[in-house]
């Protein structure tokens, strides 16, 4: 089964990779960017079949790892 | 004085802080394997070194907070134990929720090692007692994720409690608001703990200890330490 | 009988970078057509980078040899003694392809590569260096290779703990479309505890350790050894993903096995990953070597045999295990969290047989692998001549002041701040001398000794006249040491060239080696490692001749070394060597007036060494407060790149008569230093007189500008500012 | 109008940081996962209303900087 967590910075949270990547944009020439926020895309492969419990155990290594939840939030999606 | 340094899987500065312990205190402090679970017998400071804990993946300090040993570090804090976290010990500190806040990537997305002047912000701690209190110290810093952020609430409650306790400054001892070096919030160079036991910050003193390769405005905080100590 | 998928074609043959009369070689040599399989590993072993077949017959020409050298060429670093029962290893080698196509993993994984060059000789990294060539800072694409570059370089050794010291970095068009990535590595083992590649004993465990295999860099060696062109865009996967964690967990596991007495012989697994490691066991030690690959742990699914063998997927080693040694090495692998396995065993057939799921899809001649790869004796032909230049022949409209403000803002003079504060370069808290002087200075242990390393050469001389460019190449090198009060020992290099199919460049090739080789013998500075990297082209346009020199000197008490920083004010500048103001090839004639021609500096090597000896016994007398070595840009650049370090400026004399005024300033005549001391009266000018080395006072120290007669002042500060500005607003896109 | 861009190495290519990952969860007693690979995720805000000329000028930003297409690839989707 096969998975993905995208960890995001919440919203208040300041993104320097993000702001750099906006000026960066300017500077090369590609317009009409608002605003970028950088976060992480985890691919993963679970052995489990049951979705329920793959989710139990997705978010089990979210709040123990994957995320900072004192800046980041959290998302789990199912790919297949 | 007995002091432990932890030294997790990609933990490059614990032999600089090693050295510096035994030149100011003459005692070699224990070096403790990550999967330990224990602290050494009588441990009265816990060193958590710079370096690239797992390679800095995920997020810097993320995964060696989550290490075995770290139950003992963070049960040493509550009972007043003394830990200092340098650098990745300090992002390791803010994962492990020994320190509020969180260290992210340089303003300028560039690792940057070189000299930085902090201000010396209180004398009242068992880290700085030696230091003169204002004093601006030269201390490098050799990092790419040392730009500290917290939420308002956080900060204000730092500043307010005088929690900060070195601060990136300019020549003329002013804060740091232009952010040159790494973009920290209120140019926040270290933090301790409520009860001033836990010192983390992103500069190494370690490196500034010895006349022969450079400023030796490290040297007060570890003989702030061996005194502290001492009289322990 | 060998399994032959698919079938060798003459195509098939040519994209393995093999000639048709090499392939003839093949199987006149084993009598048979090679299976896919093998025809893999010829091509790894019989390409340039791994055979050196272009270069080998003139490589034999460099002295190896002093009473200090403890291992010279043929193993994976050099060793030489430095007292007290420790020795120095140390090498060179080039990333250059790869660093092109990707910066940031091919600069990173160069640095890797070298790493474990040293610590498979059972040494400690202590320092890291690099050699940095890109092209005109104009070229659409440089910005972008500097940033990668020196982000990859940082990254690597940033995490894996070394601290990266020195280095140079330089700007010509001619490195557009192959820029050089050279990385030096330095240790320290103790002298009588170095491991060597060679295997011993029959029967033996040889073991894999570190990461798993997986696809990456297949091809990657024989990339190195190709010309770029309209096809290396479809290269790209070829290359590596380095993990400096891995690396680092590698160094620390490999240490303790060594320590414990577990290994009979160990090789990185580098260029050609398992095939070149195993063969050089193997042949080294005069024994056969047996692989399973069916025990390769591997990172990806389906793996062939094929591919295992020409993998070079980073932070690998092969070792041979001491008899009833492997649980206890195991062991301490698994501590650290890398993967051990068995993978085959030594043999006393002198064959290297490779098995995958039961079947042989290998099976050769081990010596013959290596000591029959093809050598060939390439036409070459000498590069022309040039005549010297005559200062008086030149119209300049600059003034004096307006010329060096000019050099010290361009991109080969500015300061290179930028890039080496995103080194770590204080780590291990050994750092005396840190990036900007003259050379590194890093403390041994705990001291008094240290040693002092340097990374130099000036491509522009080497295009005009490769002999005298090499010589010159190694006399600076060894000159930046004795400055920092070193005696210079040994070095490694690294021979960046075009395609030495060309006799033009071939020529370069010899003739520069002839150059370095002068040198080396005179100066009793022999060569103990090194790399080359042929075929540096685009589009059939050639790099600059650039043969990389490493110099690694030892100072037996570090307390005495000396910056080039001025150090008070009110003391004698003193000028050490002979000027006659020789422009051609100058940095002032390139950079002003837009020329590189005329004949470069001759190189006086009895000279070099006198005045060299003379300068290294005022610092060790304790004698001088400040030296620097005068190289390119000339002695007005030099003085102020001593202002600059200190804030203390300087008021200078005229140019003695016979020397014109451009020539005396911005002259890059060769076997020269500033010095400073306070009192001149303290018998420097008569030692200098009695030893037969020119001396001159050309000036005091003092205020914060520098002042020539005649001329308008230049502030410290405003020399400053042009010399710090110029890389930072360049890069000033920061994240391209 | 929004866009999220994954940023994902290409399978052949070596992952240290889900390497790392794998071995994290595993000794933090999360069990059932196979293997992790880690990518970036750029939420963008775009001035654009018009959805060809917003992932033209996507495409633009991958090619020239957020994607290393020598190691990694990359994919467009828009939000809303
Ligand atoms: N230009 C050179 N000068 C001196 N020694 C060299 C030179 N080039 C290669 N060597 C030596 O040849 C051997 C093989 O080098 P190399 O193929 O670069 O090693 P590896 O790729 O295994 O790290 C080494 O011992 C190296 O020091
Ligand atoms: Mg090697």
């Amino acid at each position: 089964m096969k998975a993905r967590v995208l960890v995001t910075l919440k919203t208040a949270v300041l993104d320097p990779q993000g702001k750099a990547i906006e000026g960066a944009l300017r500077s090369l020439g590609v317009h009409g960017i608002g605003s970028v926020r950088q976060g992480k895309v985890f691919d993963i492969e679970l052995d489990q079949t049951d979705q329920t419990k793959a989710e139990a155990t997705l978010k089990d290594a979210c709040e123990k790892l994957l995320a900072n939840t004192v800046i980041e939030s959290y998302r789990i999606e199912f790919v297949s | 004085m007995k002091a432990a340094v932890i030294v997790f899987p990609g933990s490059n500065r614990e032999g600089d802080v090693a050295r510096a312990l035994k030149a100011v205190s003459g005692h070699s402090p224990a070096m403790v394997w990550h999967a330990e679970t224990a602290l050494p017998a009588g441990t009265d400071l816990v060193v958590l070194p710079g370096g690239f804990s797992y390679g800095d993946y995920l997020r810097c300090g993320a995964i060696a907070a989550r290490a075995g040993i770290m139950d003992a570090v963070r049960a040493h804090a509550a009972r007043g134990g003394l830990v200092l976290g340098i650098c990745n010990g300090f992002q390791i500190l803010c994962e492990s929720g020994l320190l509020p806040g969180v260290l992210v990537r340089n303003a300028r997305l560039r690792f940057i090692c070189r000299e930085a002047l902090l201000r010396v912000e209180r004398i009242d701690t068992p880290y700085t007692r030696k230091y003169a209190k204002g004093a601006v110290i030269r201390i490098p810093v050799a990092h790419g994720e040392g730009n500290y952020t917290a939420d308002a609430e956080t900060l204000r409650r730092l500043e307010g409690e005088g929690r900060v306790i070195f601060r990136y400054v300019t020549t003329a001892g002013q804060r740091d608001d232009e952010q040159v070096l790494n973009g920290a919030a209120n140019s926040i160079a270290g933090i301790a703990s409520e009860k001033l036991n836990v010192l983390g910050l992103m500069p190494h003193p370690e490196n500034h200890v010895d006349p022969l390769v450079g400023p030796t405005d490290g040297r007060p905080l570890f003989e702030s330490l061996a005194g502290v100590l001492e009289r322990a | 009988m060998i399994p032959n998928e698919p079938k060798i074609t003459p195509e098939l043959v040519a994209e393995h970078g093999l000639k048709p009369d090499e392939y003839e070689r093949i199987l006149k040599l084993i009598g048979r057509e090679p299976s896919f399989t093998e025809l893999g590993i010829f091509s790894a072993m019989w390409n340039e980078h791994c055979s050196y077949k272009s270069s080998r017959l003139h490589l034999k020409g460099l002295p190896t040899k002093a009473p200090w050298v403890i291992q010279g060429p043929g193993e994976n670093a050099g060793v030489i003694d430095i007292g007290n029962g420790l020795a120095a290893v140390f090498k060179m080698e080039s990333h250059n392809h790869p660093s092109y196509i990707e910066p940031h993993q091919g600069a990173g994984t160069g640095v890797g590569g070298i790493l474990r060059d040293v610590f498979t000789m059972g040494a400690r990294p202590i320092a890291a260096l690099n050699a940095l060539r890109f092209g005109d800072p104009t070229h659409p694409r440089t910005r972008h290779l500097v940033a990668g570059v020196v982000s990859g370089i940082g990254g690597y050794g940033n995490s894996f703990g070394v601290p990266t010291v020195g280095g140079l970095v330089g700007f010509h068009t001619r490195y557009d479309g192959n820029c050089l990535v050279n990385a030096m590595a330095v240790g320290l083992a103790e002298a009588d505890k170095i491991f060597y590649a060679a295997a011993t004993g029959v029967g033996l465990p040889v073991v894999y350790l570190g990461s798993k295999t997986g696809r990456d860099g297949i091809h990657g060696a024989t990339m190195a050894s190709a010309e770029f062109g309209e096809g290396a865009e479809e290269k790209r996967p070829t290359v590596q993903v380095g993990d400096p964690f891995a690396e680092k967990l590698l160094l620390e596991a490999c240490l303790e096995i060594m320590e414990a007495g577990c290994v009979v012989s160990i090789q990185d697994m580098g260029a050609a990953g398992l095939t070149c490691s195993a063969v050089e066991m193997g042949a080294k030690g005069d024994l056969g070597i047996e692989l399973n690959l069916d025990n390769v742990p591997c990172r990806e699914a389906g793996m062939s045999a094929y591919e295992m063998m020409l993998s070079e997927s980073q932070e690998r080693m092969l070792m041979v295990i001491a008899p009833g040694k492997e649980d206890e090495a195991e062991a301490i692998f698994r501590k650290w969290g890398l993967d051990f396995a068995i993978v085959g065993y030594t043999t006393d057939t002198l064959r290297f047989v490779v098995k995958h799921k039961g079947e042989t899809v290998a099976d050769l001649p081990i010596k013959e692998l290596g000591d029959e790869a093809p050598l060939y004796d390439r036409p070459w032909v000498e590069t022309p001549k040039q005549a010297p230049i005559d200062p008086a022949s030149l119209e300049v409209n600059h003034t004096i002041p307006g010329i060096l403000e000019r050099l010290i803002g361009s991109p080969d003079f500015a300061s290179k701040r930028w890039i080496w504060e995103q080194y770590d370069h204080l780590i291990l808290n050994n750092t005396v001398q840190r990036p900007g002087g003259d050379a590194a200075v890093v403390r041994v242990n705990e001291g008094p000794k240290a040693l002092a390393m340097t990374t130099d050469v000036t491509p522009r001389y080497c295009e005009a006249d490769p002999f005298e460019g090499g010589k010159q190449a190694v006399a600076e090198a060894w000159r930046n040491l004795v400055a920092v009060g070193a005696k210079p020992l040994a070095l490694t290099d690294n021979l960046n060239f075009g395609n030495p199919e060309k006799p033009e460049i071939m020529g370069q090739l010899v003739g520069c080696l002839k150059g370095i080789a002068e040198a080396a013998k005179a100066l009793d500075f022999p060569v103990v490692s090194g790399n080359v990297s042929l075929y540096n082209e685009t589009f059939g346009r050639a790099i600059l001749p650039t043969p990389t020199i490493g110099g690694v000197g030892v100072l037996d008490d570090v307390s005495k070394t000396i910056s080039l920083a001025f150090e008070n004010a009110g003391e004698a500048i003193l000028l050490i060597g002979e000027t006659k103001g020789w422009l051609g090839q100058s940095a002032f004639l390139a950079e002003i007036l837009d020329r590189e021609d005329g004949a470069p500096p001759p190189v006086d090597l009895a000279a070099e060494r006198r005045n060299g000896d003379f300068v290294r016994s005022l610092i060790e007398e304790g004698l001088v407060t400040a030296v620097h070595d005068v190289s390119d840009g000339g002695l007005l650049v030099a003085i102020a790149e001593m202002a600059l370090a200190s804030g203390i400026g300087a008021n200078l004399l005229a140019p003695p008569a016979g020397v014109s005024p451009l020539g005396w300033w911005f002259g890059e005549d060769q076997a020269r230093y500033v010095i400073t001391c306070g009192n001149p009266k303290n018998g420097i000018l008569k030692r200098a007189e009695e030893a037969g080395v020119p001396i001159q006072k050309i000036g005091a120290t003092g205020g914060d500008r520098i002042t020539v007669p005649g001329e308008r002042p230049m502030p410290v500060d405003a020399l400053r500012e042009r010399n710090e500005a110029w890389l930072p607003i360049y890069m000033g896109a920061g994240l391209i």
